[in-house]
C-alpha cells in the first residue's frame, strides 16, 4: 500500500524532471527544482514508514530546509545575477529584463 | 644490517607513540601555521613540524631496525576493526625520504615565498605546505587501503591550489594546476575503485589482512580488475609514462618551494604504493602481481626512459626540462623495480632516493637565486653572481647525467649491473640511450649557467639567503657523499627491498 | 481499532499522492510561469499536509509524530515563501502572465 | 501495520528505479548545453542519489549526500557560474572519437567482471559477513552508541574521519589562498550594488529571520543526536553553513561578514582540526593510544557516572564522551571552511560583475 | 531469489555506466566548470559502486534496534526466522556499516575538490578572460609563439 504512494511520488519527480529539461524560461527550472525537492521530502518521510524506519524523518527535514536555501540562491542567481548582494530590497520593477 | 641498527634517539614511550606523532605533529603544525598572524611565525610553526616528524622517522627506523614491523592501532582497536599504522623496512626507507626533503624544503622555504608571493598569503602557503607533507607521510605509514586513499586525498588537494598560487609569477600556473586537478583526482577515484573491488573479494580494508585472504580467495578476475585499477589510477599519480601530461606543466609554473617539494616526493610516494599493493598485497595472486608488473609497467617505463629523455632535450625553459628528465627518471626507478629481483629493486631505491635528492637541491637553487623568467638564457654567466648557489647547482647537474664520483652514476651503475644480471637487454640499452640523451640536456645546463656571460637584460641574479644555502647545501653534499660512500644508504635500501620481496619468494 | 486507524491514514497518505500526481501534470501542461508557480505549490503544500495527517494517524505517539509536525511546519514555511519570491522575481525580471486574451499565444508556443 | 511494510524483494525493486532516475540524470547531463542547467541537473543528482541511499539503508550517507550535494555544492557552483559565460560549447565531433571509444571500453571491461562481484543484497557476500558483522556485534560492548556507522565513524576509524577533516581544512585553505586576497575584513567587502529598489518584499527576509535560528538549533541537535540516530559531526556543520548561507544570501554577505569576519571563520577551521588532534594527544598523555577514547577519562572518575542503559551497564563514558568531542571539532571545522568558500566565492564575483557592469 | 540475480548486472551495471559518463564529461566537455561536474559524476559513482556492497537483502540501516522493540518485531515478521538467525545480529538483520562510513569520506572528499577547481576556474576566467578550453590553450600557443618571435 505505501509502496503504491511511493511509485506514485516516483512518477510526479520523473514529471518534474520533464519540465526541469523543457522549461523555457530559468525561472521554470527553478520551480521544477524546488518542487522536485519538495516531493523529496514526502517521498522520504513515506519511505521511512514503508521501510519500517521512522526515525528516518530527520533527513527529511534537512532536504526541506536545504531544498528552500537553493531555491533561493537560484532565484537570486537569474534576477539579480550576484550572490552577495541584500535580497530584501529585491527591486520589483521593471528595470533588468532578462531570462 | 641496516645503518641504524643498535642507535637510540628517543625515549621507549616517545617511541610506542612515534607513528601517530610522526602524522600528527606536522598536521597540528599546520594548523598552528594557519592561526598564526605573521609569517616569521608560520615559518617556525611548519619547520617545528617538519623536525619533529624527521625525528620520529629516525626513531622509528632504529625501532624497525631492532625489532621488525612496528605496527600501531590507532584509537586502541586491533585491525581488521581499527586502522593500523605498520611500518616495516620499506615504509621506513620513504618515511626518511619524504621527512628529509620536507625538512629541508622548510628550512628554505621563507626566503623563497618572500622572493614570489606577497606577505600576506605566506602563513597559508606554510599550512598548504605542511597539509601536503602530513598526507605524504600518513601515506607512508598506513596499513590500511581506504585510509591511504582519504591521505592520498589531503597531499594532493593541497598541492593543488599551491601549483596555481605559482600565477603570481607566470600565468600558466591556472591552467597546470586545474590539469593537475582533472589527472590527480582521476587518479585518486580509481585508485578508490581499485580498493573497493578488493574489498568486494576479501571483505576487509587493512593490507596485510587483504594480502592474506587473497591469496585464499576463489574469485580472481575481481581482484585482478582491483589491482588494475590500481595500477592505472597510481600511475596517474606517480607521473607514468602515457598518463604524465600534467607533470611538465605543473613542475614548470608552480611556485618555487612547492615544486621543490613536490619533485623530490609526490610521484616517489606513488611509487612507493605501487611497489606495496603490487608485490605485498598482491602476493597471493602470483599471476596478477606479476602480469601488471611485466606486462605493463615495463615496457611503459622502457619507453618514458627514452621519449621523456628525447623532448626534455628539445625543451627551451630549465624547469620543463627538468620536469622531462624527472619523468625519465621515474621510468629507471619503474625498470629497477620491475626486474623482479631483490638487486633490481634495491638499486631502483637507491636511485630514487638520489633522484629525490637531487631534484630537490636543482629546484631549490633555480629559486633562491631569484631569477625572472624562465627560460634556460636568462641564466646565462650566473655563477658569477651567485657562486656559491650555482656551485652546489652544478654538482646537482652532474648527479643528475651520472658523471662518475656522484650518487647518480652509482646508482645508475648499479640498476644497469642488475638488469643485465636478470638478462633484460632491453632496459639496460632503454637506459643507457636515455643516459646519453641526459648528458646532452645537463651539458646545455651547466654551459649556460657556468661559461656563458651574454645574458637578457634585466634578468638580475642574486646570492640565496643563509638558510636557503644550508638546506641546498646540506643535500649537495649529501648527494656527493653517497658517491663516494653508498654503503649507509645502499644498505637501507636491500633492507627495504629484501622485506618486500622476501615476503613474496 | 488501531488496524483501521492505519487504514485511514493509509488512504489519506494515497489521496496525497494523487494530489502531488496532479500538481505535476498541472506543473507540465499550464501555459506560463505563474500558473506552473500556482499548481506547484498549492498541490506541495496540500500533499504535505494531508500526508502528513496520515503517516501521524499511522505513528500514534511517538517521536517519529513530533518530527512529522516539524517537517508539516517547515514546508509550511518554506514553500509558499520560495513560491512568491518566485514570482516576484519572474515578474521583476519582466514576464507578463499570460491573460485569457486570444490574440496573445500562449507562451510554449511562442 | 506489517501490511503496510514494503517487503524485502520490492525495497531492491525500488533502489533499482531510483538508481535508473539517477542514470537518466547523469544522460540529461551528458546533453546538457548550459551551465545552470547543469547546476540545476547536479542539484536534482544529488537529491536523488540520496533517495537512493536512503532505500540501501544508508541515511548518514543520504543526510551528508543532500547536505553536502545539494547544498553547498550547489552554492558554489553557483558563485563560480555567475563569473563565466553560460553557453557550452560543443566539441568538434573528431576530438570526440577517442575519449568516447576509451570510456567506452573501459564500461565494458567493467562490466565483465560483474560475474564476480557478490549478488545484489547477498548477506553471505565477504564484506556484509566478515568486518560487517564484525561492527555490529562489537559495537555495544566496544562503545555503546546504537547508530554504529557513527561508532565506526568516529571511534573505529576515528583517523579516517581526522584525515577528512584534514582534506576539507585543505579545501579551505586552499580557496582562500587563491580567492581569499579582497575579503579580508568586512569593510573591504564588496560594496552593494543595489538595484533602485522600491518596495521590497518583506516575504523572504521574515521567513529567513524565523528560520535561521531554527537551522541553527537543528545542527546542534544533529550534532548531540549523531550517537542515537542519522546525523554527526559533518552533518551537523554542513548545515550550520547552510545557515550562514541563507543569512548571507537574504541579508548580503557584508552583514553575515560584520557577524563572522572572515579571520574569524579561518581561525575556528584551524581552530576545528586542532581540536580533534587534541583529543587525540589528550589519550597519549593518559596513557592509551592515538584516538583511544577509552583512555580519555581515569577509571576513578568514571565509575561515579550512571552507566549506560542501553549496553547493560557497562561503562562507555570515555567512548561517549570522546565521540562528541571530536564531533563538535569537525562541526567547527566543517561549517568555518564551508563559510570561508562562500565569502571566498560571492566576496569575489560580486566585485568583478561590479567592474565589468560599470 | 531470481530477482536479486536479475537486479545484480542491471544494478552495477548502472554503477559502471555512471563512472563511463562522468569520465566522458570529465575528459571531453569544453567547458571547465561542466569537466569539474563530470568529475564530481564519476567521485559519486565510485560511492554508488561501495554501497551496492553493503545492501543485506531484508537488512535495514546500521541503527541497532532493541530486540523487543515494536519496529524490531514489525521488521522480523517479513523474514523467515531462519534467515534472521543466520545473518541477522540480536533478532535483527541489518545492512553492512563499513562502507556508508567510507562514502561519508568520499562525498567530503568530492566537496573539496570541487571548490579548489572552481576556485581556480574564477582565476582563470580573470586572468584569460575565458572558461573555454580550447580558446585558452589557443590563447597560450599564441603567447608561446609571440615569445618565440621577439626572440629570433
Amino acid at each position: 500500500m505505501l509502496a503504491g504512494g511511493v511509485a506514485g511520488l516516483l512518477v510526479a519527480m520523473g514529471l518534474m524532471i520533464v519540465r526541469l529539461l523543457r522549461g523555457p524560461t530559468a525561472y521554470d527550472r527553478v520551480l521544477a527544482v524546488n518542487s522536485f525537492g519538495t516531493k523529496t521530502v514526502l517521498m522520504i518521510a513515506l519511505m521511512g514508514f514503508a521501510v519500517g524506519r521512522p526515525d528516518f524523518l530527520d533527513v527529511a527535514i534537512v532536504y526541506a530546509l536545504i531544498n528552500f536555501i537553493s531555491t533561493i540562491a537560484l532565484m537570486k542567481v537569474f534576477r539579480l545575477r550576484s550572490l552577495a548582494e541584500p535580497l530584501a530590497r529585491l527591486s520589483i520593477s521593471r528595470e533588468a529584463p532578462d531570462g | 644490517m641496516s645503518p641504524f641498527a643498535g642507535a637510540q634517539f628517543a625515549s621507549p614511550e616517545v617511541i610506542q607513540h612515534a607513528p601517530a606523532l610522526l602524522i600528527a605533529a606536522p598536521l597540528t603544525a599546520a594548523c598552528v601555521a594557519a592561526l598564526s598572524p605573521s609569517a616569521r611565525w608560520a615559518w617556525f610553526a611548519s619547520l617545528g613540524g617538519a623536525l619533529v616528524s624527521l625525528w620520529m622517522a629516525l626513531c622509528l627506523a632504529a625501532e624497525v631496525a631492532r625489532s621488525g614491523a612496528v605496527s600501531y592501532a590507532v584509537g586502541g582497536f586491533a585491525p581488521p576493526l581499527g586502522i593500523e599504522l605498520r611500518l616495516d623496512d620499506l615504509s621506513v626507507f620513504f618515511c626518511l625520504l619524504v621527512s628529509v626533503m620536507g625538512v629541508a624544503t622548510s628550512i628554505a622555504s621563507a626566503s623563497l615565498l618572500r622572493l614570489e608571493l606577497p606577505e600576506r598569503d605566506h602563513s597559508l602557503m606554510q599550512a598548504g605546505f605542511m597539509l601536503a607533507f602530513t598526507g605524504l607521510l600518513g601515506l607512508t605509514a598506513t596499513g590500511d587501503a581506504f585510509n591511504a586513499f582519504v591521505f592520498l586525498e589531503v597531499s594532493s588537494i593541497g598541492t593543488y591550489a599551491l601549483v596555481a598560487m605559482g600565477a603570481s609569477q607566470d600565468r600558466r600556473a591556472l591552467t597546470a594546476a586545474f590539469q593537475y586537478l582533472v589527472m590527480g583526482t582521476i587518479g585518486a577515484t580509481l585508485f578508490v575503485i581499485g580498493v573497493g573491488l578488493l574489498y568486494a573479494v576479501t571483505g576487509t580494508l587493512n593490507m596485510a589482512d587483504m594480502a592474506e585472504r587473497l591469496a585464499a580467495s576463489s574469485s580472481d578476475t575481481a581482484a585482478i580488475a582491483g589491482l588494475a585499477l590500481i595500477t592505472v589510477g597510481l600511475a596517474l599519480k606517480a607521473a607514468m609514462f602515457p598518463l604524465h601530461a600534467w607533470l611538465p606543466g605543473a613542475y614548470s609554473a608552480g611556485p618555487t618551494m612547492v615544486v621543490a617539494f613536490l619533485a623530490g616526493t609526490a610521484t616517489k610516494v606513488s611509487v612507493y604504493l605501487l611497489i606495496r599493493f603490487l608485490m605485498d598485497v598482491a602476493g597471493g595472486l602470483e599471476s596478477a602481481g606479476e602480469g601488471l608488473l611485466t606486462w605493463l609497467i615495463a615496457p611503459m617505463a622502457g619507453i618514458a626512459a627514452i621519449v621523456a629523455s628525447v623532448q626534455a632535450v628539445f625543451q627551451t625553459e630549465t624547469r620543463r626540462i627538468l620536469a622531462y628528465s624527472s619523468i625519465a627518471q621515474i621510468g629507471y626507478v619503474l625498470l629497477g623495480v620491475t626486474s623482479g629481483s631483490v638487486a633490481g629493486l634495491t638499486a631502483a631505491l637507491f636511485l630514487l632516493f638520489t633522484h629525490a635528492m637531487i631534484k630537490t637541491v636543482i629546484f631549490l637553487s633555480l629559486g633562491a637565486i631569484d631569477h625572472r623568467g624562465s627560460r634556460l638564457e636568462t641564466l646565462a654567466g650566473a655563477g658569477r653572481e651567485a657562486p656559491w648557489t650555482i656551485a652546489a647547482l652544478a654538482l646537482a647537474i652532474l648527479g643528475l647525467a651520472g658523471a662518475p664520483f656522484t650518487a647518480g652514476f652509482l646508482a645508475k651503475w648499479r640498476l644497469l649491473g642488475a638488469l643485465a644480471d636478470d638478462g633484460r637487454i632491453w632496459a639496460v640499452v632503454a637506459i643507457a640511450a636515455s643516459s646519453l640523451t641526459a648528458l646532452v640536456y645537463c651539458g646545455r645546463i651547466l654551459e649556460t649557467v657556468l661559461f656563458r656571460t651574454r645574458r637578457p637584460a634585466g634578468a638580475t641574479i642574486s646570492e640565496a639567503s643563509p638558510a636557503a644555502l644550508a638546506a641546498i647545501w646540506f643535500l649537495a653534499a649529501s648527494s656527493v657523499w653517497y658517491g663516494v660512500d653508498a654503503s649507509a644508504l645502499y644498505d637501507l635500501a636491500r633492507q627495504a627491498a629484501a622485506s618486500v620481496m622476501g615476503a613474496s619468494p | 481499532m488501531a488496524e483501521a486507524i492505519g487504514w485511514i491514514g493509509a488512504v489519506l497518505v494515497i489521496a496525497a499522492v494523487g494530489l502531488s500526481i496532479a500538481g505535476a501534470v498541472g506543473v507540465l501542461r499550464f501555459p506560463d510561469v505563474y500558473t506552473r508557480i500556482h499548481a506547484a505549490s498549492i498541490t506541495d503544500t496540500g500533499a504535505a499536509s494531508l500526508m502528513t495527517l496520515g503517516l501521524l494517524l499511522m505513528a500514534g505517539f511517538s517521536p517519529a509524530a513530533i518530527k512529522l509536525c516539524i517537517v508539516w511546519v517547515f514546508i509550511m514555511l518554506t514553500s509558499p515563501a520560495a513560491a512568491h519570491a518566485l514570482a516576484g522575481a519572474a515578474f521583476g525580471s519582466g514576464h507578463r502572465p499570460v491573460l485569457a486574451d486570444p490574440r496573445q499565444p500562449s507562451e510554449d508556443e511562442a | 501495520m506489517s501490511l503496510l511494510l514494503a517487503s524485502p524483494e520490492l525495497e531492491l525493486v525500488f533502489s533499482a528505479l531510483l538508481l535508473t532516475l539517477v542514470a537518466g540524470l547523469v544522460v540529461a547531463l551528458l546533453a546538457a548545453r548550459s551551465v545552470l542547467t547543469c547546476i540545476l541537473l547536479m542539484s536534482a543528482f544529488s537529491l536523488t542519489m540520496a533517495l537512493w541511499l536512503m532505500t540501501m539503508d544508508a541515511p548518514d550517507v543520504a543526510f551528508t549526500e543532500a547536505s553536502v550535494g545539494a547544498g553547498v555544492s550547489t552554492m558554489i557552483l553557483l558563485g563560480a557560474a555567475l563569473s563565466s559565460t553560460d553557453v557550452i560549447p560543443s566539441l568538434r565531433p573528431g576530438r570526440l572519437w577517442f575519449p568516447a571509444v576509451a570510456c567506452l571500453a573501459a564500461f565494458i571491461g567493467m562490466a565483465l567482471i560483474v560475474p564476480d562481484l557478490p549478488v545484489f543484497g547477498d548477506p553471505g557476500s565477504p564484506p556484509s559477513a566478515y568486518v560487517g558483522r564484525l561492527y555490529l556485534e562489537q559495537t555495544p560492548h566496544d562503545i555503546g552508541a546504537p547508530n554504529v556507522v557513527t561508532a565506526v565513524l568516529a571511534s573505529y576509524r576515528g583517523f579516517d574521519t581526522l584525515g577528512e577533516t584534514t582534506v576539507i581544512f585543505a579545501a579551505g585553505v586552499g580557496v582562500l589562498l587563491l580567492l581569499g586576497g579582497q575579503v579580508r575584513s568586512p569593510d573591504a567587502a564588496p560594496e552593494d550594488v543595489s538595484l533602485r529598489a522600491s518596495a521590497g518584499s518583506p516575504v523572504l527576509s521574515v521567513a529567513a529571520r524565523l528560520l535561521i535560528p531554527i537551522i541553527c538549533l537543528y545542527a546542534f541537535y544533529v550534532l548531540a543526536h549523531g550517537e542515537f540516530g542519522a546525523g554527526g559531526g559533518f552533518q551537523a556543520g554542513v548545515i550550520l553553513a547552510a545557515a550562514l548561507i541563507l543569512h548571507a544570501l537574504v541579508f548580503g554577505v557584508r552583514e553575515t561578514m560584520k557577524a563572522l569576519p572572515v579571520g574569524v571563520v579561518r581561525a575556528c577551521a584551524a581552530l576545528g582540526v586542532l581540536g580533534y588532534a587534541a583529543v587525540g594527544f589528550l589519550a597519549i598523555l593518559n596513557g592509551g593510544r592515538f584516538l583511544d577514547y577509552d583512555a580519555l577519562l581515569s577509571p576513578v572518575f568514571e565509575a561515579g557516572l550512571p552507566s549506560s542503559h542501553l549496553a547493560g551497564g557497562h561503562h562507555h563514558w570515555g567512548q561517549r564522551i570522546g565521540i562528541l568531542a571530536i564531533e563538535t571539532g569537525v562541526m567547527l571545522a566543517v561549517a568555518s571552511t564551508m563559510t570561508a568558500i562562500f565569502y571566498a566565492f560571492t566576496g569575489r564575483v560580486s566585485r568583478s560583475d561590479a567592474a565589468g557592469a560599470s | 531469489m531470481t530477482l536479486a540475480l536479475v537486479l545484480t548486472p542491471y544494478v552495477y551495471g548502472l554503477g559502471f555506466f555512471m563512472m563511463a559518463a562522468g569520465l566522458l564529461i570529465a575528459l571531453t566537455s569544453r567547458h571547465l566548470i561542466k569537466r569539474l561536474i563530470g568529475l564530481g559524476v564519476f567521485q559519486t559513482s565510485a560511492g554508488v559502486f561501495y554501497i551496492l556492497l553493503s545492501k543485506v537483502s531484508g537488512g535495514t540501516a546500521a541503527i541497532r534496534l532493541e530486540a523487543d522493540s515494536p519496529a524490531a518485531e514489525a521488521l522480523a515478521s517479513r523474514l523467515d526466522a531462519a534467515y534472521i538467525a543466520a545473518h541477522g545480529v540480536d533478532g535483527v538483520v541489518y545492512s553492512n556499516p563499513l562502507p556508508h562510513v567510507l562514502i561519508l569520506t568520499a562525498i567530503v572528499v568530492g566537496a573539496a575538490t570541487l571548490a579548489v577547481g572552481l576556485a581556480i576556474i574564477v582565476r582563470i576566467r580573470e586572468t584569460y578572460g575565458t572558461v573555454d578550453f580550447e580558446e585558452i590553450s589557443a590563447l597560450e600557443a599564441r603567447a608561446l609563439r609571440d615569445v618565440r618571435e621577439d626572440e629570433a
